[in-house]
C-alpha cells in the first residue's frame, strides 16, 4: 500500500526535554497504524508535529514522497492530515456545526458563511456515526462521549487522507467503541490511513494492522501486529517484561467502613444504597454516562444531593464539603485529571501535598523538607517520570499527571479510597503498578471503591462489582460469579439482571 | 436501540419556545420593558416617541463602543483604552478641521476610523504578538492615549466656533426623520453583526476566546483574531470620537473620561461572558440600551441627583444577577428535560 | 528653612490649577506668565492634576514643597481636603494663596475671588430674568455637586430669587453635569422633558453652559428656553451668535492668573501684609483691595453678547 | 534546564526588571532634580501613595485567587462618609476607626455574597457595587462635605513614628506588607490561594474551602479599604463623596505591574512592593521637575506595557541562546557519529 506520510529521523526538543529523539515512521493508506509507548514516550508530541502544532527541531516530514514543513495546522490540513487530539480541543460555547467547521468554514459566493450547507453537512456526517443531536446544540451541553464523537465527525469533515486518533477510546463506552471500530474499518477500506494511539492492547490487536513503538522519544521498533504478542510489545515499550496485570491476593474483608443509603440527586442518580467494607475493593462498572462519577462526587461532598445519607465509620457526612469526608479518611481521585485533579501551573511537590497541607505544616507554615520527602517517597512508589520534583505538572505527560494525583491522595493517609477511572490514559507499566498498589492497600485494610469503564480492570481487581445504569444500581456480583458477559449485559441492559444476582 | 448518550438530549430537539427562552437576551428585554413601564407610570412623557428617539441618540455612542468591546471580550480580552482612544481621535480630527476647515467630512470620517484603528492595532499587536495581557496593555494605553490628547492639543479645547458648520452638523443632520448619528449607529451595528455571525474572521473571534488551544489545532490564528478584535474596537472608538466632538461641538481633554468601564458594564449586562467566547450583538444592543434608559430615566423622573449613582449601581447589579440567574435556570431546566426525556 | 526668600532670589511660584487641559486655566496661565515677565524676578510653575481631584492636587503641593518653591497659588478642587497639605506648605515657609476656587481660610493667606459670590449669583438671576421677562420656570445646571464655588453662587441665586421683582419666577430644579459634556447635555435634555414649560437655564460653569446650548439647539428650543451662565467666550461664541443664548458672563481668566501672581509676589517680597484692608498693586489691573476674611475680589464679571463675544473668542 | 527552573527564572527576571526600573527611576530622578534624593522628600512623598499601596496588598491576593474588586475606591468613599457621620455623632477616634473598618468589611462581604452566592463574575459585580457604594456616599452627603475632624486624627495619616521622620502610613504599609508576604509565600493559606487561582475546581476537589477563602479575601479587601479610608480621611481631614475617584484602576495597575497575573495563580509580594515604589517615585520625581500630569500618565502607561514586554523579549532571546548552545552541538555530534 502507498506510503502517504513518512517521518524521518524526527526530533523535537523542548527546553530540557527531548520529546522526540530520532523517530522514523511510515504511514500508509488503507492501514491502521498503532502508535504505542509509555506515558511521556512522545506520542502526543508526534501527533502535534504531524498536525503542524509544533515544528520539528530537526528531521523531515514527507508527504507523498516530497519533504514538507508544516508551519501551522492549516498546512497540515491542506495536506489532508486531521487529528483527534488527546486534550479537549472543542469550543464549549459554540454549536456542533461550528465546532466541526471551525478553521474551514464553508462560504457562499458572496464570501459570507453558508450556514445552511454546513448544517446539512453536519447532519450527514453525524448520520455516518449514527449520532442524532441537533447540529445547533452547544457543545457544553454534550456529554464527554458525545464530544468525542463530534471530534471524530470533525476529522471526517475535512476528508482527510490521514486521520490520527490520540487515545480516542479513553472516554467512550463499549457501544461507542464498537461504533468507532466500525468507522475505522470503513475508513480503512476507503483507503484512509489511520494512526491509532492507545494504551489498551486488546484494542490494538483488534483494530491495528501495523505498529510503531516509542520509548523516551526514541524509535524502538515497528512491524505488523499479526507478528507480535502483547508480551513483545510490552517488552519493547518498557524495556523489560511485565509479570502480571492484576495482582493475586486473598481478600480479608472486615467491618463496614462506608454506608450509603438511598442517596439520590434528581435526574442524575436515584436510590443508591451499598456498603463498603474494610479491606475490600468494590468495583463500580457502567457505561459512560451511567452516573458513577456524579455519585462518587456526591459521596465525597463536591456535588449536591437531594436525599439519602452517607455514613463513614460512625459519622454521617452531612455537610456538603469535602473537608468533612477527608476528615473521616476518604480520598477521592476524580476522573478528569486536568480539570479536577491537578493544578497545572504548580510544581509536583505543591500538587502532591495540596490535600494534606496540614500534615506537612507547622503552625500553618508548610515545611519544605517534609514536603519534599513525602513527595519523593510517593514519586518513587509510582515511578514518576519527571526531571525534578519542582517541575510544573503542566510539563508532564498525561499519565504522569495521573500519578501525581494518586500521590496527592495517598499523602492524605486515607482509610477509604474512591478511585474514579484511576488508570485512564496510563501506560501498562504504571497501570500494573497502580493495580498492585490497590491490592496492597486493600490488604492493609483500606476500603476501596474502584470506578472503571474497563471491564477487565473491574473484574480483575474487585472483590465485589456493582453495576450502574442510567443512575441506578442494577446488579451486584461477587468476585466468584462475576462473568464478563453478565456484568456487561447488566450495564447495557440487554439481559435484565436483577440486583444481587 | 438508541445509545443512552443520544437519548439524553432528545429534549433539546426542542420546541421553538425552548430555543427562545434559552436566549438570555429575552430576560433582558423583559427587564427593559418593565423598567420603561415603571418609569412611564411615574413620568408619562417618557413614553413619547420623541423621547425614545432622544434616548436612542444618547445611547448610540455607548452602543457602538460596546460593540467594539464585545469583539475584544469575545477573544477573552478587554479594552480599557476605548474612551481614551475616542478622546484622542476626536481631538485630532477636531484640530484638523479647525486648521483646515475645507477638508471634506468624508475624509475626516476616514481619518477618524484610521486613527482609531491604528491605536487599536497597537493594542492588538502588543497583546497578540507581545503577549501582554489585554487588561494590562489597555490600562497602559488608557493613560497613554489620554495623555496624547493633552500633547496634541497643548491643553486647549476646540470649541464650536472653531469648527466648520459641516463638522458641527455632522452627527445631527437628519435623514428620513432620524439623525445621522442614529443611522451610523445602526449601520455599525449591522456591520458588526454581519462580521461576527456571517464571516470566517468573526467566528474565529469566538473560537479563540472559547478555547485558544483548540483554535490552534484547527489552524485558527489567535494572533490574527486578537489583532482584528482590537482593530475593530479601535476603529469604532475612533469613529465615535468624531461623532462625539461633532455632537457636543467641543473637543476637550477629558472627553468621555471613565467611559471604558461603562462599556464593560453594558457588555456584561448584555450577557457577554467576560471569560470570552460567548456574547451576541443583540445582547450588547440591549445592554447598552438598558444603561441608556437607566441614565435618562433617572433625570426624567426627578430623582434627586444625589441618588442617581446609587440607583444606577443597584440597577446594574440587579440586572446582572437576574440575567445570570435566568440563564442558569434555563440551563438547568433544559438539561433536566434532557435527562428525563 | 529660612523665613521668606532673600531679596536677590528669583521667586518661584507654583500656579496650581484644578486640572491641566482646561482652556480656562490655560488662559489663567497666560496671565500668570505675563505677570512674571513684567515682574522679571518671578518664575511660574504651572501645574495641575490630569483630572480635577483633591488627591492629585495634594500630590503636587507636596512636590512643590519638596522642590522648595516660594509661593503657591491654588484654584482648589476641594476647599477642605487641601487644607492639611496647604498648611504643610505654610509650615515650610511657603506663601499660599488661593484664586478662582478657594482653599478654606486656615490653609491660605489671601483668596483672590474672581468676583463677589453674591454679585455673581445676583447678576446671573438678573440676566435670565431679563431674557424671560421676569416670568416662568427656571433651572440651574451646575458642575459637580461638590464644587464649592458653584454651590456658593447657587445659594446666592436662591437668595436673590426671593426678591419681589422675581416673584413670578420659579426655580424648579438644580442638576449637576459634572463638567462632562455628555452628562451635562443629558441633564439639560432631562430638564426639557421634566419641565415642558421651562423658560430658562442658568449654567454657571463653562462645560455645562456650552453643552446646554448645544442641547437647546439640537432639541429646537432656541427662543423657547433661554440660557445664561458663566462661559468662556471661545466656547460660547457660536451659540451667542446663533442666538441660543443672549449673553453669558465671565471674568477674565487671564487677569485672574495675572493678579494671582502679583499678589503672591508682593506678599513674598514683604511689600504688603496679608490683612483685611491691605491694598495690593497688580500691574495693569491696578490696585486690589483685600476684604473681610482675607478675600480679595478681582472685579465684576464681564458680560459677553453678540456684539462683543467674537473679539474675545480668540483670546480665551 | 527544567521547565520549572525556567519558570523560576522568568519569575525572578520579572522582579529583576522591576529592580532595574526602580534603580533607573532613582538615577534618573536624582540627575534631573537636586531635591529628589533628600531623605525627608523621599519619606514625605510616600504619604501620597500609601493608601493605594496598602490597597494593593489585599487586591494582590484577590487577583491571585482569580477574582478582582473594582469597588475599592467606592468603598473608601463610603467608609470615610460613615466615619464622618460617626464623628458628627460625637464618636471618639477609636470608634470612628471601627466604624470605617466595619463599613469596609460590610461592603466587602456584600461583594463576596453576590459573587459567590449568585456565581456572577466579580468584575461585573464590583462594577455595580463601585457605583452603589459611592452612590450611597452621595445620597448621604449630597453636596456637603464633612469637616471638623479632631486634629489628633491627623496623627494616623499625616503623622510620623515617634520622634523620627518616618511616616506612619509607610510604617503601617511595611508591617502589612511583611504580614501579607509571609502569608502568601510561606503559609499554607498562601499555597491554597495559588492553587485556587490556578485551578479552582482542582482546589475544591482537593478539599480546599475555595468559596470560604474567596469570601474571606473579598471581606479582607473591604476591611483594608476601610482602613485606607481612615488614612485618607486623616490625611485630608475632610470627607466628600468624590474622594479617591478612579483609584480602583490605579490599585489594579500597581498589582499587575508587580507581575501578578490577572488570570490568577501567579505573582509575588516582591513584585508588588517594587511596583508600588517604582510608580510612586517615578510620579514624584517627574512632578519634581514639573512634568505635566498627563505626560506622567503617558510615561507610567508605557512603563506598564514595557515592563511586561521586555522580560518576554529577553526570555525569547536567552531561550534561543540556550537552544543554540546546548542542543544544536549535541545534534551535530550525533550526526557526525552516525556519519562516521
Ligand atoms: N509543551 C511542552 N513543553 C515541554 N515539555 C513537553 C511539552 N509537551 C510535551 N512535553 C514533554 O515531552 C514528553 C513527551 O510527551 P507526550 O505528551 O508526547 O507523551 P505521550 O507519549 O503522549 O504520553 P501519554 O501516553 O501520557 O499521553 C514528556 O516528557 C513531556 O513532559
Ligand atoms: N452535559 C451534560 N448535560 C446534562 N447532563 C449531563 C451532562 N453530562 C452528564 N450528565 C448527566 O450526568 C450523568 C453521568 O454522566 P457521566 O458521563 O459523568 O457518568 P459516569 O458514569 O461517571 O461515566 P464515566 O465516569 O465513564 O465518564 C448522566 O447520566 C447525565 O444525566
Ligand atoms: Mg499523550
Ligand atoms: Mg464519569
Amino acid at each position: 500500500m502507498a506510503e502517504v506520510v513518512r517521518l524521518d529521523d524526527a526530533r523535537k526538543f523542548f527546553p530540557g526535554v527531548k520529546a522526540l529523539d530520532g523517530v522514523t515512521m511510515s504511514i500508509r493508506s488503507g492501514e491502521v497504524h498503532a502508535l504505542i509507548g509509555e506515558n511521556g514516550a512522545g506520542k502526543s508530541t508526534l501527533v502535534k508535529v504531524l498536525t503542524g502544532v509544533h515544528s520539528l527541531t530537526s528531521g523531515t516530514v514527507y508527504v507523498d514522497g516530497s519533504s514538507v514543513s508544516f508551519r501551522s495546522p492549516h498546512d497540515s490540513q491542506a495536506a489532508g492530515i486531521a487529528a483527534i487530539h488527546q486534550e479537549a480541543s472543542m469550543f464549549p460555547n459554540l454549536t456542533i456545526v461550528e465546532n466541526i467547521f471551525m478553521g474551514h468554514h464553508l462560504r457562499k459566493p458572496s464570501g459570507l458563511l453558508d450556514w445552511t450547507t454546513m448544517k446539512t453537512r453536519t447532519s450527514e456526517l453525524c448520520g455516518r456515526l449514527s449520532l442524532k443531536i441537533p447540529p445547533d446544540t452547544l457543545v457544553r451541553d454534550l456529554s464527554v462521549a458525545q464530544r468525542h464523537q463530534i471530534e471524530i465527525v470533525k476529522a471526517l469533515s475535512i476528508d482527510a487522507r490521514v486521520i490520527i486518533m490520540d487515545e480516542p477510546t479513553a472516554s467512550l463506552s463499549l457501544k461507542e467503541i464498537k461504533e468507532l471500530y466500525e468507522l475505522v474499518r470503513k475508513l480503512r477500506e476507503a483507503g484512509t490511513a489511520i494512526v491509532f494511539i492507545s494504551h489498551k492492547f486488546e484494542e490494538i490487536f483488534e483494530i491495528a494492522d501495523t505498529y510503531t513503538v516509542l520509548r523516551d522519544g526514541r524509535f524502538v521498533g515497528d512491524g505488523r501486529v499479526a507478528d507480535v504478542t502483547t508480551d513483545d510489545l510490552v517488552r519493547m515499550m518498557a524495556g523489560a517484561a511485565l509479570d502480571r496485570l492484576f495482582p493475586e491476593r486473598t481478600p480479608n474483608i472486615g467491618d463496614i467502613s462506608l454506608r450509603v443509603q438511598s442517596l439520590r440527586q434528581a435526574g442524575v442518580f436515584e436510590d443508591i444504597s451499598f456498603e463498603l467494607h474494610k479491606g475490600e475493593v468494590l468495583g463500580f462498572f457502567g457505561l459512560v454516562g451511567a452516573g458513577r462519577s456524579e455519585l462518587m462526587q456526591s459521596i465525597f461532598g463536591v456535588r449536591g444531593r437531594d436525599g439519602g445519607s452517607v455514613i463513614a465509620g460512625a459519622v454521617e457526612l452531612k455537610a456538603l464539603r469535602p473537608q468533612q469526608a477527608m476528615k473521616e479518611g476518604i480520598a477521592f481521585v476524580p476522573e478528569d485529571r486536568q480539570e479536577q485533579g491537578v493544578v497545572l501551573d504548580m510544581s509536583i511537590v505543591e500538587n502532591t501535598t495540596l490535600a494534606s497541607l496540614k500534615a506537612v505544616s507547622r503552625f500553618g507554615f508548610p515545611n519544605r523538607r517534609t514536603e519534599l520527602s513525602t513527595t519523593a517517597r510517593l514519586a518513587k512508589r509510582f515511578s514518576l517520570r519527571a526531571s525534578s520534583l519542582l517541575q510544573v505538572v503542566a510539563a508532564l505527560s498525561g499519565g504522569n499527571q495521573q500519578k501525581v494525583v494518586l500521590s496527592k491522595w495517598l499523602a492524605t493517609d486515607p482509610r477509604i479510597l474512591i478511585l474514579d477511572e484511576p488508570t485512564r490514559g496510563i501506560d501498562v507499566g504504571t497501570k500494573a503498578a497502580v493495580h498492585s498498589f490497590i491490592g496492597e492497600l486493600a490488604d492493609q485494610g483500606y476500603a476501596i471503591i474502584l470506578v472503571s469503564s474497563e471491564l477487565h480492570e473491574v473484574l480483575g481487581m474487585s472483590d465485589r462489582v456493582l453495576v450502574m445504569k442510567e443512575g441506578r444500581l442494577v446488579a451486584e456480583f461477587d468476585r466468584d460469579n462475576a462473568e464478563a458477559e453478565q456484568v456487561l449485559g447488566a450495564a447495557i441492559g440487554a439481559t435484565t439482571a436483577q440486583r444481587g444476582a | 436501540m438508541e445509545g443512552i448518550s443520544n437519548m439524553k438530549h432528545s429534549g433539546f430537539q426542542g420546541t421553538l419556545l425552548h430555543r427562545i427562552i434559552a436566549r438570555r437576551e429575552i430576560t433582558l428585554l423583559v427587564i427593559i420593558v418593565l423598567l420603561v413601564a415603571a418609569v412611564g407610570i411615574r413620568a408619562p412623557r417618557f413614553l413619547q416617541p420623541g423621547r425614545q428617539l432622544s434616548i436612542l441618540n444618547d445611547t448610540i455612542i455607548l452602543l457602538m463602543l460596546t460593540l467594539g468591546q464585545l469583539a475584544v471580550i469575545l477573544t477573552a480580552g478587554i479594552d480599557l483604552s476605548v474612551a481614551s482612544n475616542l478622546a484622542f481621535t476626536g481631538m485630532a480630527v477636531a484640530m484638523w478641521n479647525m486648521m483646515m476647515p475645507g477638508v471634506p467630512m468624508i475624509v475626516l470620517v476616514g481619518a477618524s476610523i484610521l486613527i482609531g484603528a491604528s491605536l487599536g492595532a497597537f493594542n492588538g499587536v502588543m497583546v497578540a504578538v507581545g503577549k501582554v495581557p489585554p487588561i494590562i496593555m489597555t490600562l497602559g494605553t488608557m493613560s497613554v492615549y489620554r495623555g496624547m490628547v493633552f500633547l496634541i492639543s497643548g491643553g486647549a479645547w476646540v470649541s464650536a466656533h472653531q469648527m466648520s458648520p459641516a463638522f458641527r452638523g455632522f452627527a445631527r443632520f437628519s435623514f428620513l426623520g432620524l439623525p445621522s448619528l442614529v443611522w451610523i449607529g445602526v449601520l455599525t451595528t449591522g456591520l458588526v453583526y454581519l462580521f461576527l455571525n456571517h464571516t470566517k474572521g468573526g467566528r474565529e473571534l469566538y473560537a479563540v476566546g472559547d478555547n485558544e488551544t483548540a483554535a490552534g489545532f484547527v489552524g485558527v490564528s489567535a494572533t490574527r483574531a486578537k489583532i482584528k478584535a482590537f482593530v475593530l474596537s479601535g476603529a469604532i472608538a475612533g469613529l465615535t470620537g468624531l461623532l462625539w466632538v461633532s455632537r457636543y461641538a467641543s473637543a476637550q481633554n477629558d472627553t468621555a473620561i471613565g467611559f471604558e468601564l461603562e462599556t464593560v458594564a453594558a457588555a456584561v449586562i448584555g450577557g457577554v461572558s467576560i471569560m470570552g467566547g460567548s456574547g451576541s450583538v443583540p445582547g450588547v444592543v440591549l445592554g447598552a440600551v438598558f444603561l441608556g434608559i437607566v441614565k435618562n430615566a433617572l433625570t426624567v423622573i426627578g430623582v434627586s441627583p444625589f441618588w442617581q449613582m446609587a440607583i444606577q449601581g443597584g440597577v446594574i447589579l440587579i440586572a446582572i444577577v437576574a440575567n445570570t440567574l435566568m440563564d442558569r435556570r434555563n440551563q438547568a431546566r433544559l438539561s433536566m428535560n434532557g435527562v428525563s426525556a | 528653612r529660612a523665613e521668606g526668600p532673600a531679596d536677590d532670589d528669583t521667586l518661584r511660584i507654583g500656579l496650581l490649577v484644578k486640572s491641566l487641559g482646561n482652556s480656562f486655566f490655560e488662559a489663567a496661565r497666560d496671565g500668570a506668565m505675563e505677570a512674571a515677565a513684567e515682574l522679571g524676578d518671578v518664575e511660574v510653575i504651572y501645574q495641575g492634576p490630569s483630572t480635577p481631584t483633591a488627591e492629585g492636587q495634594i500630590e503636587i503641593i507636596d512636590s512643590l514643597i519638596a522642590q522648595g518653591v516660594h509661593g503657591i497659588a491654588i484654584s482648589s478642587n476641594d476647599e477642605n481636603a487641601l487644607v492639611p497639605a496647604a498648611q504643610r506648605a505654610q509650615r515650610a515657609g511657603i506663601e499660599v494663596i488661593s484664586f478662582d476656587s478657594a482653599v478654606a481660610a486656615d490653609g491660605r493667606s489671601i483668596h483672590l475671588a474672581p468676583s463677589d459670590d453674591e454679585l455673581i449669583g445676583r447678576s446671573q438671576v438678573q440676566a435670565i430674568a431679563e431674557m424671560i421677562d421676569y416670568e416662568g420656570q427656571i433651572a440651574i445646571l451646575s458642575a459637580s455637586s461638590t464644587a464649592t464655588n458653584q454651590n456658593a453662587w447657587i445659594e446666592w441665586m436662591r437668595t436673590a430669587l426671593e426678591d419681589p421683582e422675581y416673584a413670578n419666577m420659579e426655580l424648579v430644579d438644580v442638576v449637576y453635569g459634572d463638567d462632562l459634556s455628555d452628562q451635562s447635555y443629558r441633564e439639560a435634555v432631562g430638564l426639557f422633558n421634566s419641565y415642558p414649560n421651562l423658560r430658562g437655564i442658568i449654567s454657571p460653569t463653562t462645560v455645562g453652559v456650552a453643552a446646554t446650548a448645544r442641547a437647546i439647539q439640537d432639541e429646537g428650543l432656541v427662543g423657547q428656553v433661554e440660557l445664561t451662565g458663566l462661559g468662556l467666550p471661545s466656547e460660547m461664541s457660536q451659540y451667542v451668535q446663533d442666538g441660543v443664548s443672549q449673553n453669558v458672563a465671565l471674568w477674565n481668566p487671564i487677569d485672574l492668573g495675572y493678579a494671582a501672581i502679583y499678589i503672591t509676589y508682593h506678599l513674598l517680597r514683604g511689600n504688603v501684609e496679608a490683612e483685611a484692608g491691605a491694598v495690593i498693586p497688580a500691574g495693569r489691573i491696578g490696585d486690589i483691595r483685600v476684604g473681610e476674611g482675607l478675600v480679595a475680589v478681582l472685579g465684576e464679571p464681564f458680560v459677553f453678547d453678540a456684539s462683543n463675544i467674537a473679539e474675545f473668542a480668540d483670546i480665551y | 534546564m527544567s521547565v520549572s527552573q525556567r519558570l523560576v527564572k522568568t519569575f525572578v527576571r520579572w522582579e529583576a526588571v522591576l529592580v532595574v526600573l526602580l534603580v533607573g527611576v532613582f538615577i534618573l530622578n536624582t540627575s534631573l532634580s537636586p531635591f529628589f534624593l533628600r531623605r525627608v522628600n523621599l519619606l514625605n512623598a510616600t504619604y501620597n501613595f500609601m493608601e493605594r499601596a496598602i490597597m494593593a496588598l489585599p487586591m494582590m491576593l484577590i487577583i491571585i485567587v482569580g477574582e478582582i474588586d473594582i469597588s475599592v475606591a467606592g468603598t473608601i468613599a463610603l467608609s470615610s462618609t460613615m466615619m464622618g457621620l460617626a464623628m458628627q455623632a460625637g464618636a471618639s477616634i477609636p470608634v470612628m476607626v471601627m466604624v470605617a473598618l466595619g463599613t469596609g468589611l460590610l461592603a466587602g462581604m456584600l461583594n463576596a455574597v453576590i459573587v459567590l452566592r449568585f456565581r456572577v463574575p466579580s468584575i461585573a459585580v464590583t462594577i455595580g457595587t463601585m457605583s452603589l457604594y459611592r452612590g450611597i456616599a452621595y445620597v448621604i452627603l449630597g453636596n456637603q462635605a464633612i469637616t471638623g475632624y479632631p486634629r489628633e486624627l491627623a496623627a494616623v495619616g499625616q503623622g510620623v513614628v515617634g520622634n523620627t521622620m518616618f511616616p506612619v502610613p509607610l510604617a503601617i504599609f511595611i508591617v502589612l506588607a511583611v504580614v501579607f508576604g509571609v502569608v502568601l509565600h510561606r503559609s499554607r493559606l498562601g499555597r491554597c490561594f495559588y492553587a485556587i487561582g490556578n485551578n479552582a475546581t482542582a482546589a475544591r476537589f482537593s478539599g480546599l474551602p475555595v468559596d470560604r477563602y474567596k469570601a474571606a479575601l473579598f471581606s479582607l479587601n473591604g476591611l483594608v479599604a476601610g482602613f485606607a479610608a481612615v488614612l485618607l480621611t486623616s490625611r485630608i481631614l475632610s470627607t466628600r463623596p468624590n474622594i479617591a475617584t478612579a483609584w480602583e484602576l490605579e490599585v489594579v495597575t500597581l498589582v499587575v505591574l508587580g507581575g501578578v497575573a490577572i488570570t490568577g495563580g501567579k505573582g509575588s509580594i516582591y513584585g508588588v512592593l517594587l511596583s508600588v515604589f517604582t510608580i510612586g517615585y517615578l510620579r514624584f520625581g517627574l512632578s519634581l521637575i514639573n512634568v505635566p500630569s498627563q505626560v506622567i500618565g503617558i510615561i507610567t502607561g508605557l512603563l506598564l506595557v514595557g515592563a511586561i514586554i521586555l522580560p518576554g523579549l529577553f526570555e525569547k532571546l536567552s531561550n534561543r541562546m540556550i537552544i543554540d548552545r546546548q542542543l544544536i552541538p549535541e545534534i551535530d555530534s550525533e550526526a557526525t557519529a552516525t556519519d562516521a
